[in-house]
């Protein structure tokens, strides 16, 4: 499962002879997690920073513009450290092992499912095979972390928003998984290299949405499950703030709540970078394509364009959510449920069922 | 003119659509009349629509007629028919079908066109009736039913429309009892009931004398009929069977009912209790003509026995009813009674054995009753809705445009030459003259029939006369209060039912309210159309490219004559070509004969009647009373109809009565107390089986029933409802079985 | 690691959900115990599979399992729902209606 | 935490310890991995029945979730890991947290007799007859088995094939829409009440 790792492989090459392999293989994965989380760290610093750099723009103002100087860059780092310093409360009458184990099992979760993302064509933590349904099996698992925080910390305020993420939750993994398999038919594959590297024909833009009529409506209809998945506006009722004072968040502070913060921003990072991959090319780009002809295939500067096209368009991604948070008023939990079963669903199965004929009367495959 | 040329392909569309219109305009304004702002122009407009149908298919008739073509359509054979209880075996097979021969054509024609002349009519007449919309309404369905019945090509669906128009008739009869309003309610009602039972005798005459034919011939199609009949007539050596007689009596029974001839004429002078445009209707295009055209359809079913007696009652119509319309003060009643003495006319010409000459009478009549109703109505409108001719008088100078409709009209039907109704008149008066003065086919019924209708023209003409001297000359006598309510009560032999209004509820006319004056022109131009039609109707040369050349060629003679209407077979077989050349000649002589005879007859007697009415109503005003009083009680039963509704009331209706009052005590009394007997013997037998229902088998229910719950009451010691419990169970059992599987 | 081993452990968590069904006295408890036993089942189907050869029956087997855990667990929550609508409780010993 | 608690989880802390070292010693790597998954499987079985809160119940079951995709993985079926990750602890453990939550948190007692000695009788009963059940054949050993791959696309082809599994397959489909209609034609709030005097 961790051949390709390319920590692993620098580890082998390095390693005195003798070591056990087992000591290899984790000192691999302790590696690669602490990339994993300087990582999420940086990119959750830079999301909160862009943020507030969006909001306000959008609002006709500026944002955070003192701190670091250019445009506020050190905000962030400045809010982390405040964090980092302040007290960790615990409320008396809260199920204390479970309100501690909440906001790490929310973290730890979406930690899994990043491992299965690639950096570069060749570069990753973990190449799976079923990246895919691990990703959204991993991603599962923070509901239920929420649903935990919400419980233990035994306030009206957060058991409401408990259940509302689980509700709401529960009810859009279906188009979300749904629509995903539309893609899944076009491609054959859940690993998300193979599933990039099948979209590199027509100088790097043979996107999946543009390879079958019905992947583009599927893949509307992913962006609003994926907004829900992560709890993002218009579907921010588990901590709706107007109403529920922060939801399933609210008796948290201090480093446990920014683990909460980081996971939002790691989530929606990774819903990016799934709709990157499975629907809008992945790596491939004219200048992946470029990089690939000027440098060669295995090059390190074709690599890295690879990687800077993918981040470039888990950040439109991202860019895109900010958006439609700070544009579109939050929606009632009735019409969130009313859209998710009713209206998502039955059009992302519409979808799976255009797709599946188109590939097979019009493309001849099966 | 190819579009004057039929076209198999597509006139028999248009033909569906000219009864389709009117009834889908029922149809809208029954149920979404309330959506239309006035109740009146879909349905006028829709036949304006119609009657332009109708007339091109009349005019591409009438092209063929002079081009010398026999056409006959039928659907069933030329475009295939609407199978209606069809079997593939022999039994009752009913397709209904498109029938469009001559006569159909002059019919569909003079319907449409009467009917839209009287929707036209209604806009003005009924403007401010509480029910204008279901008027209008009934008045098309009842338009659709007679061009339904002109159009069926079988007896069974003539039949149907046929009880339509009763249906729609005893509907518009009635149109004012529901007007709390109306001072005519009462009487509405009780007429509208009169004249659905009474036409109701005809219909079961006609429905039994349906089924008989059906019975012999199996067919209901009148072209089968008809080759049926000859071929019936054939085998029996030329003689009719006597059951065709009687069924053909029995056919024409319907007749009697429906063309109001005696003795079941009486439903027709109360039928003018409806709106006057409904009496134009009935009276004209519609309700009587349906019983002529039926006769028409039928004649060749008719023995000569029957035809004998048609002869007899049509010309006993049209003398009695004549005689009545001379002593009539009320306007319309006047016209009704002269509507059934003409009504026999046609059936005496039928029965004379000239199909032709009826239906040209039919055909002329209904122009210019239509046009003589409709001034009728004219005038009661300008006369604030005054009937008694008694109360009128010097109205010509008042009402030019009616007054000038109404005499053209009326000249019409007093037979005066050149008018429409002379030509038509003088028809049938030579039909009876050729019957009277051959050897061969002499029947004293004929000699009876050309006596009476000779007598009764001359009547027509002095009563016509005496009305428009009565209602458009002299002084105006509609101011003399004392006239009012005198002598009308009598009028009507039963005065209880009529009120006779003075509302002027819808007078938005101004000015002084009981100064007659001209109508407006959606009443007048109507008229107008219809008084043309009344004078030229008989003698149409359109159609031709050259007028000259066929002006002595009436277009109803050229179109309908018995070979066009049946075929050459049929009408070969009704009255055979003589053969060898004295036998021609001979006939040629008669029909010259006849034809100076009759017109000599028709002219002298119309002249008499005028001049007479003039001297008696114009001249010699004192005169009618004298008359009356010299011939004593002659007067009063006349004037009081021979008292037939009176003998009717008391020989038919109460005799009814008194049998229904029987039969209801023998139901009561004598069927209820079987069914009740054989009910109280079931409910002893049901007690004894319910003992024993009770004791035996309930027992041994109710035992299995204990013995379940015994069985139960042990087994559910073990069933305490707890999930858990029967979980332990099903665990140590499976552990107890795969231990038992591993052990052994 | 042997076959034995992970049976073992299979027959440990049957044991457990068996006693999780039997000890409490709230149908949740049940729901849970069917759960764990399913997995039970699935444990073995799938070590089954594996030293058995190369065949596909028991993780087949297994995958059908979990659909039918996935509409147990729908149905069952739904009954749960309506009887705790019903009884205002959530004991199974307490919906003993047809026992009477 | 009680005395009997402190006890209780003192013994499952001492038994995961063995199993460890039992893993450790005679398998290395794989058998600390196996001991790890489970040890996470039983011990959230046995936390299950013994809190005495049901959401502390609801949670623990996650870890034998968990556990379990954990030995599907280590037995090479990283497939139905995956599956038994997404459904059962994204769909069916949130479903009956959601029924603990709508349901009244009143139900605390538990029987400590019956639990010991349900575990006792029938964990005796059961290792000793899948002990004696494998034992009865012959199985190839851990190190004769053939190397773990990856086995999505031969599921899915044994899925649509009709020589395998498309019927199974097709009637689970069926099964699964059955019961989600039932469930919300079940779970719909009717008007029937059995205790309507209790409704005052």
């Amino acid at each position: 499962m961790n051949n390709g790792n390319i920590f692993l492989d620098l580890l082998v090459r390095f390693a005195p002879e003798g070591t056990p392999s087992w000591l290899l293989d984790l000192s691999a994965a302790g590696v690669g997690v602490g990339i994993l989380v300087a990582m999420v760290s940086v990119i959750a610093m830079f999301c909160v920073w862009m943020e507030r750099k969006v909001a306000g723009h959008i609002q006709c103002r500026y944002g955070p513009m003192y701190v670091g100087g250019w445009h506020g860059w050190a905000q962030s780092i400045a809010d982390g450290v405040k964090l980092l310093l302040k007290e960790d409360m615990i409320p008396i009458g809260a199920d204390r092992p479970l309100f501690v184990l909440a906001p790490a099992l929310v973290l730890g979760s979406i930690f899994a499912a990043l491992a299965a993302l690639p950096l570069a064509p060749g570069v990753f933590f973990a190449d799976i095979d079923l990246g895919l349904f691990f990703i959204l099996a991993m991603s599962s698992m923070t509901t239920i972390g929420v649903v935990m925080a919400g419980w233990a910390s035994a306030s009206k305020w957060t058991v409401y928003g408990a259940m509302r993420e689980a509700a709401q939750v529960v009810a859009y993994e279906i188009p979300l998984g749904i629509s995903l398999m539309v893609p899944l038919i076009v491609a054959g594959t859940f690993n998300l290299n193979e599933a990039s590297a099948l979209q590199s024909g027509w100088y790097g833009m043979h996107w999946y949405i543009f390879q079958n009529p019905f992947v583009l409506p599927a893949f509307a209809l992913f962006f609003i499950s994926a907004l829900a998945e992560t709890k993002r506006a218009p579907f921010d009722l588990p901590e709706a703030e107007s109403e529920l004072v922060a939801g399933f968040m609210t008796e948290y502070s201090g480093i446990r709540w920014s683990f909460f913060f980081m996971e939002e921003y790691a989530a929606m990072f990774l819903m990016s970078v799934v709709a990157a991959v499975f629907f809008l090319g992945g790596f491939e780009s004219p200048f992946t394509s470029l990089a690939r002809d000027v440098f060669g295939e295995q090059h390190f500067l074709a690599s890295l364009t690879a990687g800077l096209v993918l981040l470039v368009k888990a950040f439109g991604g991202i860019f895109l959510m900010m958006w439609l948070r700070w544009t579109l008023p939050r929606v009632r939990i009735d019409q969130v449920m009313t859209m998710g079963y009713k209206y998502l669903t039955p059009l992302a199965l519409l979808c799976v069922l255009g797709a599946s004929i188109f590939e097979a009367l019009w493309l001849g495959v099966a | 003119m190819d579009f004057l040329q039929f076209n198999p392909e597509t006139d028999y569309k248009l033909l569906l659509a000219v009864p389709l219109i009117p009834v889908l305009g029922y149809v809208l304004q029954i149920f979404f009349g309330k959506q239309l702002k006035r109740g009146d122009i879909l349905l006028t407009a829709g036949m304006f629509t119609s009657m332009c149908i109708a007339l091109l298919m009349f005019a591409k008739a009438l092209n063929a007629a002079y081009a010398g073509e026999v056409f006959l359509h039928e659907s069933v054979k030329e475009w295939g028919g609407w199978g209606w209880l069809y079997q593939s075996e022999p039994g009752v097979n009913l397709v209904a079908g498109i029938f469009y021969d001559p006569l159909g054509a002059a019919m569909l024609a003079v319907v449409t066109v009467v009917s839209f002349c009287v929707h036209l009519f209604s806009t003005g007449y009924m403007h401010g009736d509480c029910r204008y919309r279901i008027f209008f309404a009934n008045i098309s369905l009842f338009t659709f039913a007679m061009l339904g019945l002109v159009l069926s090509d079988n007896l069974l669906f003539l039949f149907i429309f046929w009880e339509l128009m009763g249906l729609m008739s005893y509907l518009l009869i009635g149109h004012f009892s529901h007007d709390a309003k109306s001072g005519f309610r009462g009487w509405a009602t009780w007429a509208s009931q009169k004249a659905f039972m009474t036409t109701r005798v005809g219909d079961v005459c006609l429905l039994v004398g349906m089924l008989m034919f059906h019975q012999h011939f199996e067919t209901f199609q009148f072209t089968e009929l008809w080759s049926a009949a000859a071929e019936t007539v054939a085998a029996n050596g030329g003689q009719y069977p006597a059951w065709m007689t009687v069924a053909g009596l029995f056919v024409f029974g319907g007749t009697i009912g429906k063309s109001a001839q005696f003795p079941l004429h009486i439903w027709l002078p109360d039928a003018m209790a409806g709106p006057t445009p409904v009496s134009a209707m009935i009276h004209a295009a519609t309700m009587v003509a349906a019983g002529v055209f039926l006769l028409g359809r039928t004649y060749p079913l008719m023995s000569p026995m029957a035809l004998e007696v048609i002869t007899v009652v049509g010309a006993t119509t049209a003398l009695f009813a004549a005689t009545i319309g001379l002593t009539s003060w009320d306007l319309k009643a006047v016209l009704a009674y002269s509507t059934i003495s003409q009504l026999g006319f046609m059936v005496t010409a039928v029965g004379l054995g000239s199909v032709t000459a009826g239906m040209f009478h039919m055909t002329t009549h209904a122009f210019f009753k239509a046009c003589l109703f409709l001034s009728a109505g004219s005038v009661i409108h300008g006369c604030h809705h005054e009937q008694d001719m008694r109360l009128m008088g010097g109205l010509r100078k008042k009402m030019p445009i009616t007054f000038i409709c109404m005499f053209v009209c009326t000249l019409a039907i007093a037979g005066i030459p050149l008018f429409s109704g002379f030509y038509s008149k003088d028809k049938i008066i030579m039909a009876g003259f050729e019957r009277v003065l051959d050897h061969d086919h002499f029947s004293g019924a004929a000699l009876y029939g050309l006596v009476a209708l000779a007598i009764a023209a001359a009547l027509t003409a002095f009563y016509m006369f005496r009305l428009i001297f009565l209602t458009f000359f002299g002084e105006y006598r509609g101011d003399q209060q004392e006239h009012r309510y005198s002598g009308m009560l009598d009028e009507h032999g039963r005065g209880g039912h009529i009120v006779y209004h003075d509302h002027d509820d819808h007078d938005d006319h101004g000015g002084n309210a009981h100064v007659p004056h001209e109508s407006p022109k959606n009443i007048t131009i109507p008229l107008m159309v219809l008084a043309f039609l009344g004078v030229f109707g008989g003698h149409f040369w359109l159609a031709s490219s050259d007028p000259l050349a066929n002006h002595s060629k009436p277009w109803f003679a050229t179109m309908v004559s018995e070979s066009t209407l049946y075929g050459d077979e049929i009408s070969g077989w009704l009255s055979p070509e003589p053969h060898g050349h004295e036998a021609l000649e001979h006939l040629e002589h008669l029909e010259h004969t006849a034809h100076l005879s009759a017109v000599g007859t028709s002219l002298t007697v119309a002249l008499l009647g005028v001049f007479g009415a003039w001297l008696l109503y114009y001249r010699r005003r004192d005169i009618p009373a004298k008359v009356v009083a010299a011939v004593g009680p002659l007067y009063p039963l006349v004037a009081n109809k021979y008292y037939i509704d009176e003998l009717v009331t008391r020989y038919v209706i109460r005799p009814t009565l008194a049998l229904c009052r029987a039969l209801k005590w023998v139901d009561e009394k004598v069927v209820d107390g079987v069914v009740l007997g054989v009910g109280r013997l079931n409910r002893t037998a049901a007690t004894v089986h319910a003992w024993f229902d009770g004791m035996f088998v309930d027992g041994l229910v109710n035992g299995v029933g204990h013995l379940t719950q015994a069985f139960g009451s042990i087994v559910r010691l073990i069933q305490t409802g707890r999930i858990q419990q029967y979980l332990s169970f099903a665990v140590a059992g499976s552990i107890l079985l795969a231990a038992w599987l591993i052990l052994s | 690691m042997p076959l034995e081993a992970y049976v073992a452990v299979s027959a440990a968590l049957f044991v457990i959900g068996i006693a999780c069904m039997l000890s409490r006295r709230n149908v949740l408890y049940v729901l849970m115990g069917i759960e764990m036993i399913l997995n039970a089942a699935n444990i073995n189907f799938v070590a089954f599979n594996r030293f058995s050869g190369d065949g596909l029956d028991g993780r087949m087997f297994a995958i059908f399992v979990i659909i039918l855990a996935a509409a147990e667990a729908a149905v069952a929550l739904a009954i749960l729902l309506n009887v705790y609508h019903l009884f205002r409780s959530v004991k199974p010993s307490d919906a003993d209606l047809l026992r009477e | 935490m009680e005395p009997a608690s402190r006890v209780f989880y003192t013994l499952v802390t001492l038994a995961s310890l063995l199993a460890l070292g039992w893993g450790a010693f005679s398998a290395g790597a794989p058998g600390v991995s196996f001991a790890l998954f489970a040890i996470l499987t039983l011990g959230g079985g046995l936390m299950c029945i013994w809190e005495r809160s049901v959401v502390r119940s609801a949670f623990s079951l996650m870890a034998t979730f968990l556990g379990v995709a954990g030995l599907f993985l280590l037995l090479g079926a990283d497939f139905l890991a995956m599956a038994q990750v997404l459904i059962y602890v994204g769909g069916i453990l949130a479903l009956i947290l959601f029924g603990v939550m709508l349901s009244p948190p009143d139900l605390n007692e538990r029987s400590l007799p019956r639990v010991l000695g349900g575990l006792a009788f029938a964990g005796g009963a059961a290792i000793w007859l899948g002990l004696r059940i494998s034992a009865s054949v012959t199985w190839a050993t851990a190190e004769e088995l053939p190397p773990m791959t990856s086995h999505a696309e031969e599921i899915g082809v044994g899925f649509l094939s009709p020589e395998q599994y498309v019927v199974p397959f097709e009637l689970a489909a069926v099964l699964l829409t059955v019961a989600l209609v039932a469930a919300v034609y079940i779970a719909r709030r009717r008007s029937i009440d059995l205790f309507p005097e209790e409704d005052a």
